[in-house]
């Protein structure tokens, strides 16, 4: 009836897991009881969970990527403090068992729920705006791919407490991962959450390239769309390209778990090597994915802030280009040491490196933007400067280790966990962090707190040194990643050296949510409100409308003219919002509950399909069917918002900026 | 599926005249489409691990993979005669060419279903050696596609029957799934060669 | 062909004789793919060389006549979409056999 | 100017790279055999080529950063100013011509420090061969020769070259000993090469870089280089153990277990490594010389391991 589901599942002899599963049920119950309290729910549902609109979808997935880095920096503080306990002798406070788990978890989490949450709530907010549009190409879409990653997210986390995750790498290397070597549930979790987040995953990367492609405003030709938009398009392909050989390489793991198949097991003529091949094949454009949005931040911010256009625009959308393509030709430089020959190695090695030509070519670009430019220092440009130096040694890091040579010592050491979290780090991340410092605003209409946004910053970029230039040394030392305790004495200062940097980074976590927080308290103030939705003296499309905007986005699609087709037209006077009128209905999508639906019968099929209860897996499989079947059939998907509606919030909006520019 | 918003047709349409919706699912089918190279990758990686078992040569019957072509490649032109009529408004007739379409893509399936548990009655399923495992997963995902597409039909069947008139929308779906069963077409044209008829050799 | 039309969604779909042509052409294609297998005509490469070409054809008479992709610019986006991906799914296929032969000559087995 | 500037960057990195030394014992830059010297001088080069790039990068961005600061208002401001062909052909050049150099030492090494490539041994000296097997987790390394074998201990002759061939009866490993160069994969069913060489005596740290599960942390060994001598006494007293390993001992061995402790045996079953591989073949392994498949017959091939 339950499948492999009983009692034993729950681990009650971990204190931890209690004490985290006993915080979990009181905060859930305070903020559940909170909003029954307030009266919210009726709000949420209909504002939020069912919204189509790609500026509420926007912010859940800021929101679930913050809830995502708390797990996921939980679990590397974990680590951490662990290894700086567990010398000679001392076994730590983590069994393997545990600690294998977490540091799968970490990967997995921050990965596929932190920076992909992260960058897709980006694009969400952005990229229907920069580009002049009403909402993205298939609303209904994005509703469900949010659900998709949001579920899946839960599902990762439903593994703390029933049963246990994979303990096998945040990639599942097989063996290790078949049943003969994990026989748990875990790594049926991982599946699972892999491909549920894949599903909302691939369908966000051929929503926004259909978006792009089809939706830009009339004028705007490729060579006059702003620098994110462009990186959007490129991690847009990359998804599509990268992300089903992602989902065939995890159903082929599932298929070899699930019905005895022989693709990766070391049995029955499986070839280990080929998941290799297929998971580094989607990992390596994954990093892309990642960073190539971030660099069209700093492409945005960077301007903005020294007050001048981006040095070589044409430049940076080719280098994004040929960054995108050199991404499919790499894959190997992360299995150097499997065994292939040398001419395979070089092949792979050299490609490798050639990448580096156009990443170089825009850190160049940004110089020289800041270069004979007036930069103001707002929170957003420190992070941007942190990024470029810490960006730059991690590139360096990485040529190092695309040179198969130097690589077959460097290889799984410790040296390669801080090269890559050096460019995830350094570039993502903080890459993402100036995105939101520089469109919250636009978001909630209010501006965020600057002093504390400076703090988290410089916590989190002496801490990132602090806690992982000692790694570098230790990967020197021969260290290899995973270890879960050791006895080389070489080893040990290092190790409490990244401890006190993975504090040092606990505390710009902690400044960061003072800066939510503060910033949220002092929304009213007058001079962190944003009336007239141009906050920066911006560029591009987005800051020509109301903070927040208006449902509908553009009372009136604007017509583009120039690069920077904002900063254009105030230049030369045009009135890009047409502020008056006439106007006419608008035609708009509406909020719907079947992506929602999809995701819990997904969620439903996930969770029974780990257990192996098949008639709730089944029901879950009906349930997304009928769903979609049913949702297909619906007719009511869409209505008009009057002219009258829209001239009204129109001159609303035009009445505030005349007050302020009276004032 | 999805459903268009068409922002621009409210007012400013002289930008864009299509639907968002037939492109998008072109672009889903891209991604369809890598996802059965990566198969055909690893089945080409995979195709001599018989470990022992039996090899293509011994499992696959040349008449039977005919009969199978032969119903899929009619049931093309029948979709096509649908869409035909779907254009000429013909409700009537796009709803019998979509039956027949069902029923040929329908006596597939059983076909295949009926070649799989003879192999598997054989004992040469998937999990005997990891070409089998390869050539399962890769056959068994064009026919998983395949079922999903008769599914469809009956979706579109059903709500085509009693309307009087096809709206764009229906369009659209009519159009989607059009190129979805032909896509089909398009892998199973790689798969007889490169999979039957290149083991048979 | 000259009946041929484009409907307002920009999709321009066939007429009864172009689908007709496209089958016969499929049937005929298909027929000889197999007619090489079955009477052995040819040597193995030169079978799996036919077959590859033949296979190529029929995808493109397919793609002419099913898919209706041609050169008309309402289809430009199609075509890039469809070329860019048929261009990766040959650097993966290409690669990984490259990858994977060179490994297994490497390993001594498989 | 170029010239010199080269010139002073080199001597940059090589005095930072000596910092580094000093400051700390780093095994992969300190390494006691030729392959580890070839790994080491490559990442040195590699790296001085970088910094010719990174210093100036990173200290532009930092100096633009501050001189073009607002508060600055001597500094010129051109907000209209944003291209210049000159710049991008050197943003261009420069690094395109780094790379070019990277690609030609990397293409040269490729093949020069290919695990696969057995190393140029001094007239006389006979490379030794071992085999080695990853198990969980635990290795064990056979003596053909000697027809010994242990588990987690290596005992070579100093400057003698060492042929490994590295199998795995479980899960995916990365046989690694930091001190002597390059690592390589160990996996089930395959036999992957690799050529070291110890020019110093030593006890050197030897791990599995690659995570393999549960007993991962404490799969590690000893390898002990030590003149021809001490080697020769070493075998003798490895063949004094009382314990075999065959057909009937190895399942016990094969078992999982952690941390295990240094284990001798006096005799190994001739073709044990090979059996192992097959296991995973059908029963098939390739002859190292002639390129054939055989089939393995030996009493060990219908050995019961693990479940």
């Amino acid at each position: 009836m339950l499948g492999r589901l009983s009692l034993s599942a729950i681990p009650f002899d971990v204190p931890i897991l209690v004490g985290t599963f006993a915080g979990v049920v009181i905060i859930g119950l305070a903020v559940l009881g909170l909003i029954t309290y307030l009266g919210k729910w009726g709000y949420l549902w209909k504002e939020w969970f069912t919204s189509v609109d790609h500026k509420r979808l926007a912010v859940m997935y800021i929101v679930l990527a913050l809830v995502a880095l708390f797990r996921g920096f939980a679990d590397a503080i974990m680590m951490r403090t662990q290894l700086a306990l567990a010398y000679a002798g001392n076994p730590g406070y983590l069994p393997p068992h545990h600690y294998d788990q977490i540091f799968s978890a970490h990967g997995t989490i921050m990965i596929f729920f932190l920076a992909m949450a992260f960058m897709t709530g980006l694009f969400n907010f952005v990229v229907p705006l920069q580009i002049g549009a009403r909402d993205v190409a298939f609303p209904f879409l994005n509703n469900l791919s949010f659900w998709m990653t949001a579920i899946a997210f839960i599902l990762v986390n439903v593994s703390l407490f029933i049963g246990e995750f994979s303990q096998c790498g945040w990639l599942a290397y097989p063996p290790l991962s078949e049943s003969q070597f994990s026989p748990g549930v875990g790594v049926d979790y991982y599946i699972w959450a892999i491909q549920l987040s894949g599903v909302g995953t691939l369908l966000t990367g051929v929503n926004f390239f259909v978006t792009i492609v089809k939706m830009r405003a009339p004028g705007m030709t490729w060579m006059k769309m702003p620098v994110f938009t462009w990186t959007a398009f490129c991690a847009s392909i990359l998804i599509m390209v990268s992300f089903p050989v992602l989902t065939v390489a995890v159903a082929l793991l599932g298929l070899d778990r699930y019905f005895g198949m022989h693709f990766f097991t070391n049995d029955g003529g499986g070839n280990q090597m080929m998941y290799l091949n297929l998971i580094w094949a989607w990992g390596h454009p994954e990093v892309y994915i990642l960073v190539i949005p971030a660099f069209g931040v700093f492409s945005e911010v960077v301007p903005a802030f020294s007050k001048k256009p981006l040095f070589g625009y044409g430049t940076m959308v080719y280098a994004t280009c040929a960054i995108m393509v050199l991404s499919f030709l790499v894959w190997v430089h992360h299995f150097f040491t499997m065994g292939a020959g040398p001419d395979v190695n070089a092949f792979f090695g050299i490609a490798t490196m050639v990448i580096s030509i156009p990443t170089g070519v825009k850190l160049f670009n940004w110089m020289f933007t800041m270069y004979k430019g007036r930069i103001e220092y707002h929170a957003c440009m420190y992070w941007v400067i942190g990024f470029m130096v810490t960006f730059t040694i991690g590139g360096m890091t990485g040529v190092m280790m695309a040179i198969p040579g130097a690589d077959f010592v460097l290889h799984n050491s410790l040296f390669l966990i801080a090269h890559f979290h050096n460019v995830i780090i350094g570039g993502v991340y903080f890459g993402y962090i100036a995105g939101m410092n520089f469109w919250f605003p636009k978001v909630m209409g209010f501006k965020m707190n600057e002093s504390w946004g400076i703090r988290a910053f410089w916590f989190w970029f002496v801490g990132f040194y602090f806690a992982f230039v000692p790694l570098y040394v230790v990967g020197f030392e021969g260290m290899t990643r995973r270890l879960n305790h050791y006895d080389n004495p070489a080893w040990y200062p290092w190790l409490l050296v990244a401890e006190v940097g993975a504090v040092l980074i606990l505390l710009g976590i902690v400044c960061q949510l003072t800066q939510l927080y503060v910033t949220i308290r002092d929304r009213n103030l007058p001079q962190n409100r944003d009336v007239t939705g141009d906050p920066w003296n911006g560029r591009s499309l987005e800051w020509s409308t109301s903070s927040p905007p208006p449902i509908y986005n553009f009372a009136i699609v604007p017509h583009v003219h120039e690069l920077d087709a904002f900063m254009h037209d105030k230049e030369n006077g045009i009135d890009t919002r047409c502020a008056g009128g006439p106007y006419e209905a608008i035609h708009m999508p509406k909020n719907t509950a079947a992506g929602l639906l999809v995701g819990g019968f997904s969620l439903v099929f996930g969770f029974a399909a780990v257990w192996y209860i098949w008639w709730l897996a089944a029901i879950g499989l009906i349930g997304v069917i009928g769903t979609v079947i049913a949702r297909s059939a619906n007719k009511d998907i869409d209505y008009y918002i009057p002219a009258d509606e829209v001239a009204r919030i129109e001159n609303e909006h035009s009445r505030k900026l005349m007050a302020q520019a009276a004032e | 599926m999805a459903h268009d918003t068409t922002v621009q047709t409210a007012g400013h349409d002289e930008h864009h005249h299509e639907s968002p919706v037939v492109f998008g699912f072109w672009v889903y089918l891209m991604t369809d489409c890598i996802i059965f190279g990566s198969l055909f990758a690893t089945f080409a990686v995979l195709r001599n691990q018989f470990n022992g078992g039996p090899s293509g040569h011994q499992l696959f019957e040349i008449s039977g993979l005919a009969i199978e072509t032969a119903l899929l490649l009619i049931s093309s032109i029948t979709y096509g005669f649908g869409m035909i009529a779907a254009h000429k408004n013909e409700i009537s007739k796009v709803i019998m060419w979509l039956g027949v379409t069902f029923l040929l893509g329908l006596g597939f399936v059983g076909l295949e279903v009926n070649e799989f548990a003879n192999m598997i009655h054989e004992g040469a399923g998937p999990d005997r050696s990891a070409f089998l495992s390869a050539f399962f997963t890769l056959v068994a995902t064009h026919g998983l596609h395949v079922t999903c597409g008769l599914i469809w039909i009956v979706t579109l069947i059903v709500q085509l029957m009693g309307t009087t008139a096809i709206p764009e929308r229906m369009m659209n779906k009519l159009t989607c799934l059009s190129l979805f069963w032909h896509f089909l077409d398009i892998v199973w044209i790689c798969v007889f060669t490169y999979v039957y008829l290149a083991s048979m050799v | 062909m000259s009946e041929i039309h484009t409907s307002s969604s920009g999709e321009s779909h066939g007429s009864v004789t172009s689908y007709v042509i496209g089958f016969v052409l499929a049937v005929i294609l298909t027929v000889l793919a197999f007619a090489v297998v079955a009477t052995h005509s040819l040597s193995p490469s030169g079978t799996i060389l036919a077959l590859s070409v033949l296979a190529l054809v029929q995808v493109v008479v397919h793609l002419h006549y099913f898919l209706h992709m041609g050169g008309g610019s309402e289809q430009r986006w199609n075509n890039m979409c469809f070329v860019f991906t048929v261009g990766f799914v040959a650097i993966f296929i290409i690669g990984t056999l490259f990858i994977m032969n060179n490994t297994a000559i490497h390993m001594m087995s498989r | 100017m170029k010239n010199k500037l080269l010139a002073r960057m080199a001597r940059l990195g090589g005095l930072s790279s000596a910092l580094l030394l000093a400051g700390c014992e780093l095994d992969v830059l300190d390494p006691k055999g030729p392959v580890g010297e070839g790994v080491k001088s490559l990442i040195l080069t590699s790296t001085i080529a970088m910094l010719i790039v990174v210093v100036p990068t990173i200290i532009l961005s930092l100096y633009f950063a501050w001189h073009y600061r607002q508060s600055n208002t001597s500094a010129e401001y051109l907000p209209k100013w944003c291209h210049s062909n000159k710049i991008e052909l050197i943003i261009w050049g420069v690094p395109t011509l780094i790379i070019i150099f990277l690609a030609v030492i990397t293409y040269q090494t490729c093949h020069s420090l290919d695990p696969y490539k057995p190393l140029e041994a001094e007239a006389n000296t006979k490379p030794l061969h071992v085999e080695v097997v990853a198990l969980d987790w635990k290795w064990l390394f056979i003596y053909p020769e000697q027809g010994i074998a242990t588990v987690n201990q290596l005992a070579i002759p100093v400057n003698t070259p060492i042929d490994f061939v590295i199998t795995s009866d479980s899960v995916m490993n990365s046989f690694f000993i930091p001190r002597l160069g390059s690592m390589i994969y160990a996996m089930a069913g395959m036999q992957t090469q690799l050529h070291l060489l110890a020019s110093e005596p030593g006890d050197y740290l030897g791990e599995s870089a690659n995570y393999s599960g549960r007993g991962f942390s404490d799969m590690k060994f000893r390898t002990l280089a030590v003149s021809g001598d001490e080697f020769n006494a070493w075998v003798e007293k490895v063949k004094s153990s009382s314990e075999q390993l065959d057909a009937q001992t190895y399942p016990k061995l094969a078992a999982p277990s952690e941390a295990n402790p240094v284990e001798y045996f006096s005799h190994v079953e001739t073709g044990m490594f090979d059996t192992i591989v097959a296991k995973y073949n059908n029963g098939m392994v390739m002859d190292k010389k002639t390129g054939q498949m055989l089939q393995m017959q030996s009493a060990m091939s219908d050995m019961n391991m693990k479940e």
